[in-house]
């Protein structure tokens, strides 16, 4: 067993520089890695790309970023919900490339794969085609997407082991599975933390194989953005 | 006329047995509560999750448990959760059966736009750009014009694009149109709606051929 | 709920036909749909392409459509531990094309997932490149590999439920859910089948949106082909 | 001379603290036995295990866990199964370190076949055009010659290719021999084994320089 665990946040982000580009996983606040960014704000470091499907919310995820115009560059899907954010856009501050949800998944998914490039039939005829290759396959337009180049993805897990193995829960899945092993170093956090042989070979997600360094997150607010709720009567 | 909640009654009734559909985000939400109760359907969410139920009970609402409107969600009997490349996958390969999302535009040729004003905000495409290129069966529901009274279904787009020629059908509050070849056909007028109030609110070439029916709801 | 049970293995393969293309499940004998197979030499159907990433042995698996001669071509990455299969390939009786087993597992996923087609590394310079592009991708040379069309996939998996999720076991899992909704009707056999709500959401491999048809299997014999053993002295 | 176990006990040694490593059928699947004991080093089957353990005690065996090999095998603590697509994934995309096989020639510039007699009986290919096309770290376990006693080590292959210009270090029954851009350079001698004896056993291009010695197993 190749041991992948480090003591905190801390030892789990060393080597993280300014300029270098990031990936985040999860879905509005859903499954993000809240203490990887925490530490993130803490160290300070500008000029960061960051490719996760939103940007957080003004005071929370990717918003606190935005906060101390630590974020050079956003690669997203959408990324409503936030002032700071439309301010710095508009404003030119922050530089944003919006991508097809798909395509964003998927050009994780090439990178920790090992495809240099995929056909796509999204965004063909539209603003995110522009100036790129397009092929007909069987009748249809296809777009061709390049893999995305990362340094460190920062993913958030559910259990996790030492061997680097992880399971998520429920939607809090979303892009994080997708970008393990789609950087140089791969740091996943975990709600639970266990000794190898804890986890059912079977039912792990993602072998420890594409993470290189796995840590317990001291503490998890995971707030939710749309309380949608029925009432028993 | 319709409200937003008759748009999403009368699409509701486009969905049929055995359907894997995915809801976009506003008044395609809302067809979810209308659809039959004696047939089977299960809704997808593009952020990972199959067999959506309701709200969660007061209570009970997870944070790790969402739907692509950020809206905390339950899960019914035969439900899965998957990560978003394995989501787009289901949506490329067209496993889902049936698209319903909003538009600020639809062209006459079945173009959509409802991404990007520019100069304005933009929120980002999200899944619709993979959503659009990839159904085969796709219904717009939206109004049929805008707040300031301008034609939604236009010859041409005006807005970025959000995909080409993909829109099948669309459901106003002012009818049902189909996208043929020669423009928007005409299928049902709304209560109390008449040909001459959709004529005037369409842009783009509309046909009307026949008998136009009014739409039970 | 979408219902994707049917009654039997005969139910689940109406609509078979002489010349159609399938694929199928398994690593060698692990993990093969047995049922289904023991169903299409009953049904006797003829000229049939099969995908899979072996041929099975001269008395078991695929070899038993062998054996009838109810294949006309192979498409598989390795066709050893087979006598029946060497002889009919090299009269000429069969055809075969080979394809490099990582290129055999994403041509499946790539028609699951909507891709007509992809670039990989695999078999650049080698005859499996013969008459196909190539391209470079940082500097690297790439072969564009088109995703399979298939009429059937046949699979077996451990546990599945009345909506067609499934879940498998051990390395029995391999190509199966590579090839699930990667054909017009994808027919699932399992050991056992399950009420829906029975699967935990989370632990689902494919959901059941792949699967258009599924059932438990009579029977399993599950041979092994290499029983490999140490003493406990 | 080396003999099967001897070669797969070298190659062992090219196996470091931290290594994935993807073991071939034949002499590398020995050499997981002779890997140092106080390293930590996980073993991938492309049939999509990680984590591969010893082979299960009589009675134990499961016909659902086997290798590439199709042998029954057992599972490490922090072992993990996937799906092939995942396996291939794996490997192509870098995270596989070291990858050793077999080969029937190699050539000097690297290339490699394994895979295919023309006229004879081809098994195929299996995982091995994946495997070296995409590591960066391919060690070939071979003998020096074959039965006919001809070189195995050419100036260009004869047999239907496996990969192109892939090949790093080769371990033979005579020697160590690593593949650089000006042909085969010797790197150790098997015990007892004279220069003169691999020279006369290589087709290749020979580069050796300095002093060339004897390896300890």
């Amino acid at each position: 067993m190749i041991r992948k665990t480090v003591a905190n946040v801390k030892e789990a982000l060393l080597g993280v520089e300014d300029g270098m580009t990031f990936m985040l996983g999860g879905f509005g606040l859903c499954g993000i890695p809240e203490n990887a960014i925490s530490e993130l704000v803490r160290l300070g470091v500008k000029d960061i790309t960051c490719i996760s499907n939103n940007a957080g919310v003004d005071d929370f995820g990717l918003g606190l970023l935005l906060q101390k115009h630590q974020i050079k560059k956003m690669i997203s899907s959408y990324v409503g919900e936030n002032e700071e954010f439309e301010r710095q856009m508009l404003s030119g501050e922050l530089e944003v490339e919006l991508t097809p949800q798909g395509t964003l998944a998927e050009k994780c998914r090439a990178a920790q794969a090992g495809f240099p490039a995929f056909y796509t039939p999204a965004g063909y005829g539209t603003e995110v085609a522009e100036g790129k290759e397009t092929r007909n396959f069987n009748g249809k337009m296809h777009v061709l997407e390049h893999a995305f180049e990362a340094s460190f993805a920062f993913v958030k897990a559910w259990k996790g082991d030492e061997a680097g193995n992880l399971i998520f829960k429920g939607t809090a899945r979303n892009f994080n599975p997708c970008m393990c092993g789609a950087a140089k170093i791969t740091v996943a956090e975990v709600e639970e933390l266990l000794p190898a042989g804890s986890l059912d070979p079977n039912e792990i997600q993602i072998p420890g194989i594409f993470v290189q360094r796995i840590f317990q997150g001291e503490h998890y607010e995971k707030r939710i953005e749309q309380r949608t709720v029925r009432s028993r009567n | 006329m319709l409200d937003k909640i008759g748009i999403a009654k009368r699409i509701a009734r486009e969905v049929k047995d055995g359907y894997y559909v995915n809801l976009g985000i506003g008044i395609p939400t809302l067809v979810a509560n209308y659809v039959r109760d004696d047939i089977s359907v299960e809704f997808q969410s593009e952020n990972g999750v199959l067999g959506m139920g309701p709200f969660p009970y007061e209570g009970e609402e997870d944070a790790d448990i969402i739907n692509a409107g950020k809206q905390t969600i339950t899960t019914l009997p035969g439900a899965s959760f998957f990560d978003s490349a394995t989501s787009f996958g289901m949506i490329r390969g067209k496993h889902v059966d049936l698209t319903i999302l909003g538009a600020m535009e639809v062209a006459e040729n079945g173009d959509i736009a409802n991404w990007k004003i520019p100069g304005k905000m933009v929120k980002g495409m999200g899944g619709a750009m993979d959503l659009v290129a990839s159904a085969e069966n796709i219904i717009v529901a939206m109004m049929h014009t805008n707040k300031k009274g301008e034609s939604k279904l236009l010859k041409k787009c005006s807005l970025p694009l959000t995909g080409v020629g993909c829109v099948k059908k669309i459901v106003t509050n002012l009818g049902v149109l189909e996208v043929t070849p020669k423009g928007f056909r005409l299928l049902e007028r709304a209560p109390g709606v008449s040909i001459e109030v959709i004529k005037s609110a369409t842009e783009g070439a509309l046909i009307v051929e026949g008998d136009i029916p009014e739409m039970t709801v």
